[in-house]
């Protein structure tokens, strides 16, 4: 019944051509504007022409996040913090892509988007709540257009686009106006790309053709695990079999990735649907401050990385373009300073939180056994505090 | 409005119909809501009426569907999900316990989750394995959501409507062997119950039946099969499985010395465990018999055609009855 | 600090490329050998030389899998099943899957893969249990390198993998000796290739390079979803994004799916990893027997499939060809008629399981609280039985 | 061999090193497993031994790690599967509950699941949300898995080897705060325990306090403190909680006629409701005093630096004990 065929077909090219190495400079896909020397570079499709203005503030933004990360990481070592999950390295990313959104815009982050954070205005003194204990996060998503930091890995991208689906419905989608036209960014990183969730985000957001941008740092990481762990061709490119686009940045180049992410959150906000933003970088630092990355990576890769810095290369066009001078650099010091003050003296003085608060907000409406426990509690403490301890 | 004779499907369809033509960001998604009905038919003609925008047929994707509804919630739409069969809502298990249960505490009430999440539940359908699960324990065992299991159409109807009224999210259960069995008569002037009540739904003396969802109709029969022999069985519907409202439970209980407690699911860390231990704690000296428990044993669903040895069922819960009476 | 740039860069083409119309007719990547007229074709990359006896076989069997079917359609008709899912219409996608199999090849099934099942040489009676509520399924997977109908969708997909896996462990992967290197095959429809499982299945597959080949009969319908909700672009392109090789053959053309199907059954076994199969079929009846599809579809697609029968094809080729005579027709009606009478007869005799036997095989080792229970109820049965019903 | 000092980590680092040694089929597989030794450092040193391809680095994926591991299993190995975190078991929560747990019983025994699934479980550690979850009582709920819980070194290795050598899956709880915190000396010559049996592990007369895991240790400080009042506490490490072992519970309840049931797990439905009812039932006359129960409370488990309110601690144990006695 199984007869043995006179010769074994084999795939053809075409179907075998997407098994190519991993490319490790993140080959010819990848879109940069600004090499990691400083210079310059175009692109046929992504460009933009950045002022003096906008070129500052990404330095700024990038050194000013870089400031957050260092005092944060200091903190934890003071045991001021639980933990802490450093950014070192993807600056450019984030606040590439942060600077890109519009106010109305919304955006899914996870633990690490500290520089996107930044650029919705959230105090990053808001930030250190969650890595201290005293809440799971300070600021209102809402107000700020900026979810709660998510830990389950890849939960958040359906979140963000289901919210996609709900602009959708606000008719804020296509309209055509650019106050009123929003979108949704889904940050995540190469290790959550394995997760169903963020697979099944990117089956509805093309089915329903959501306005979300998919925004993966590629940090090359994920905890112990190397990217080819988790897939054998570059990621962005698994959009393509979702059937809809992905591109690979440069997320070490802010400018690239903000071109790129511009790009692809107007597309969204014109109503053509997701995108998946792959942006290529490293963590330079651990995957946070109780990790330690000696075990299981060499230190030649991140000597290799450190040439590519995000902010130096930044910093080297802009001098060399004498597009800032010292003033400029001084008062950025001292703001940078004075934001490390703010974070060590404001992280230190955060309350703990009162113990009957582990009772608030478990329903908008609180139940009656709820109710009970939580006097019976106060009761007891009360009981406790006055009878001193056993 | 007027009287109308309606099954428990009917009562459902019926109460999200209102509840959409009452608050436009009362959204419908699931696997085959739409043109279909889904496969019980409770959403019958509400994408034609409210569009597909209002009542979204979503790709084959539980986790999806619960996490998108996340987000359209956080956008403020108020979003009642339907999973097409209670033994695949595992799938959103992660989205439910993590994300659903927990959004309105870790935000500090910032973001609330106005969600329902509609489960068809039980069995004696005759269906192949995952279609007759009661998953009802692990639900309230999670902070953060509140689960109600209706028993009859006329509280379908209220109940549905009262559940995508709440603030917070509500795992829904119906008893979907009951979906087209018995009519009522709803009057849809009528005030309803709140939703986070149990109701006496039979009077009597001599011993306390708790029951929700489809063990109600069991319950009830029980009572009246023990009225016969000279037995006043009480028959409380517990309507909500978490918060408990005791109350009535206690109150009964004090009165009866005695209580059976009778539900699908495995006894095992079943609601009965949870009603027995407070009962147990706060009737102490009431009870003239420990609380007893009638479920499903504790093994998988087995092959529907003996899924009616497995179910509780009238003699079980006399059986019970009779075991109470004996201590 | 958001200029509006100079310029809105746009997707390029190669970005958006995939963003093709479904091609009603499967479109100009369906591998197909076989035409709806009966027309034998070739395929560059998918040939093969089909004996006599080969394509007489295949039809006998694409012809009593048709069988077993309306048979057990009728049985849930008459109250003797409680409900049954047809496979009306992929007969050719089974039974070319099936028989591409080698005896050491293990196969990952849904609840439609009755002609699969059958290749396998599953009596078709042991396929009635689980619709007709007696068991969860009758026989030995183990014996039969055939799991059990898996009801929850996608979840084989994930036993398929890490079965695989094990095969690599075993070392029958790739050693060259025919009898010895191994594959698996994982059925699912499309709409389970919405499922993160289904999704997470294809991420192990490519980063181990698991011998796995994912046999999706993307039969349009997901019960009353079209397979548009499910994805946007042809479903074997998904595999693309993943790493690995996808092709899309023509379902109702049992040579062209048993051809696909063996190559890359071959490249598993070599080797050389996963490779997803869609095959574009339809289904030609209800989702179940509970089901009814004139709520959501149009007859007019059904009388279109129609033309593409995958038996009426073969038949009309082996005709033609003077490859059947009237003998062997004749003979296979006669089969056919006792499968059929097989099956009724031993539907209405599959006895309803003892009631104890709903305690039986929870654990592999039973735990002393539900020897209590099993006890328990076995005496409250016995006593129940002497008292007579209440 | 011989006596050696070891902290928890230790023991479970040991026994499945042990296990694998004994048996070529024992893989492990989970999220950094391999190089790093797991987050928590418990599969240290064994993927330089054993090799890449029984020491497996998986994709972040649970569903995925649990599923391919059902595969294996069918091929016939014993997949030890880590899951980094209790909160990150809940993405495989179906493969586990309608997949690992029902595959001998539907397949009539053919298909047997022999896995063990690895969750360092419940909180005290300071971490961020999802890291400190206890989320046992769901599994318990679901027949045809086994659960066990070690609190202490020894336990530790031993436990582990038993798990991976049923041929049942099992849910293999670790506290995590204990890992790296107290010292015992294991004798691996010395006779284990049966797996699925609770042990007293403080004898007394006065009231029985039931714990396992984490609160092991809480429980013996209780009725160390108990002690200096004049009160006689029993303590019992459960260390199964399905199927539980209720033997030594009934007994010591029956000679004490009280008890105290203590774990981190929400009060609500958690193993305290199940152990609670029983109790209840089988020691109707000897009660004198409910059982009484302190978890978790009934909250998603709070920012960490409140931890310590809503862990039972020595003092909650030791109220209960009071108000035990006040009955
Ligand atoms: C569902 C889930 N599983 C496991 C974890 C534990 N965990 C936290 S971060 C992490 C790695 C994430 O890697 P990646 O997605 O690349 O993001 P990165 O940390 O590199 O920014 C893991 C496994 C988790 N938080 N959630
Ligand atoms: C996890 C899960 N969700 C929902 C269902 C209910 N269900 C059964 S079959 C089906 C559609 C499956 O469609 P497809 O994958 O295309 O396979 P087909 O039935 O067409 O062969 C659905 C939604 C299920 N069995 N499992
Ligand atoms: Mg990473
Ligand atoms: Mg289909």
């Amino acid at each position: 019944m199984s007869p043995t065929p006179p010769h074994d077909p084999s795939f053809g090219p075409d179907l075998v051509e997407v098994f190519g190495p991993q490319q490790t400079d993140g080959g010819p896909e990848l879109v940069q504007l600004l090499t990691p020397e400083g210079e310059r570079v175009h692109h046929p499709e992504f460009d933009l022409d950045f002022s003096a203005d906008h070129l500052r503030g990404l330095y700024r933004d990038m050194v000013l996040t870089r400031r957050i990360d260092t005092e944060a990481t200091a903190l934890q070592r003071h045991g001021e913090l639980g933990i802490w999950a450093q950014l070192l390295g993807q600056e450019a990313a984030q606040i590439g892509a942060g600077r890109a959104l519009r106010p109305q815009d919304h955006v899914f982050p996870t633990y690490r988007e500290h520089g996107v954070a930044w650029c919705r205005g959230i105090d990053p003194l808001d930030l250190l709540g969650l890595f201290r204990g005293v809440d799971h996060g300070a600021w209102d998503p809402a107000e700020k257009h900026f979810g709660l930091y998510t830990i389950v890995i890849g939960a958040q991208a359906l979140h963000a686009t289901g919210y996609a689906m709900g602009m959708q419905r606000d008719g804020v989608v296509g309209t055509g106006d650019p106050d009123r036209d929003a979108a949704v960014v889904a940050h995540f990183g190469d290790g959550a790309s394995s997760q169903g969730d963020v697979n099944e985000a990117f089956i509805f957001a093309a089915s329903y053709n959501a306005p979300v941008v998919f925004f993966c740092q590629n940090n090359q990481w994920a905890i112990s695990e190397p990217i080819e762990r988790q897939s054998r061709i570059p990621l962005y490119q698994r959009a393509l079999g979702f059937g809809f686009p992905g591109v690979r940045v440069d997320g070490n180049d802010v400018l690239a990735t903000y071109a790129v992410t511009q790009a692809a959150l107007q597309r969204a906000r014109d109503g053509q649907g997701p995108t998946l933003v792959e942006a290529y970088t490293y963590r330079m630092g651990a995957h946070t401050t109780t990790d330690d990355p000696t075990r299981y990576r060499l230190s030649d890769d991140v000597e290799h990385w450190k040439l590519k810095d995000p902010i130096a290369r930044v910093e080297v066009y802009l001098k060399r373009n004498g597009l800032v001078d010292e003033a400029f650099l001084a008062d950025l010091k001292k703001e940078a300073d004075e934001l490390g003050h703010h974070l060590r003296e404001g992280c230190k003085a955060l309350p703990d939180p009162e113990p009957g608060a582990m009772f608030e907000h478990v329903y908008a409406e609180e139940t009656e056994e709820l109710r009970v426990q939580r006097e019976g509690f106060a009761a007891y403490h009360a009981g406790f505090e006055s009878e001193g301890a056993r | 409005m007027s009287t109308s004779r309606i099954t428990l499907a009917k009562g459902l369809n019926m109460g999200l119909r209102k509840a959409m033509e009452d608050d436009p960001k009362v959204l419908l998604m699931g696997e085959d809501v739409g043109k279909l009905g889904g496969v019980f038919r409770i959403t019958d003609g509400l994408q034609k009426d409210f569009g597909e925008d209002r009542v979204i047929d979503s790709p084959l994707a539980e986790s999806g569907i619960v996490g998108t509804a996340v987000g359209m919630a956080l956008r403020g739409y108020r979003p009642v999900v339907e999973i097409q069969f209670d033994g695949f809502v595992y799938p959103a298990y992660d989205q439910i316990v993590c994300q659903v249960a927990k959004m309105s505490y870790r935000s500090k009430g910032r973001s609330p989750m106005p969600m329902v999440i509609r489960i068809p539940f039980g069995g004696g359908i005759g269906a192949v394995e995952h279609h007759s699960e009661s998953p009802e324990a692990q639900f309230a065992h999670t902070p953060g959501l509140k689960v109600v299991a209706c028993s009859n159409p006329v509280d379908g109807y209220w109940m549905i409507q009262q559940a995508i009224a709440s603030d917070d999210p509500v795992i829904f259960l119906e008893p979907k062997r009951q979906y087209h069995a018995d009519k009522a008569d709803l009057d849809d002037t009528a005030r309803p119950d709140p939703l986070f009540t149990s109701r006496v739904v039979r009077a009597g003396t001599d011993l306390t039946v708790l029951a929700y969802g489809p063990t109600v109709k069991t319950a009830l029969a029980a009572a009246e099969a023990a009225a016969t022999e000279g037995r006043s069985l009480e028959v409380i519907d517990l309507r909500t499985l978490s918060p408990l409202d005791m109350g009535p439970v206690l109150d009964s209980v004090r009165r009866t010395g005695r209580a059976v407690i009778t539900h699908e699911a495995h006894v095992n860390l079943g609601i009965g465990a949870e009603v027995a231990a407070r009962v147990s704690e706060q009737c102490f000296y009431s009870l003239e018999a420990p609380v007893l428990r009638v479920g499903g044993f504790d093994t998988p669903y087995p092959a529907s055609r003996i899924e009616e040895e497995y179910l509780p069922d009238l003699d079980r819960v006399l059986d019970a009855v009779d075991r109470s009476f004996e201590f």
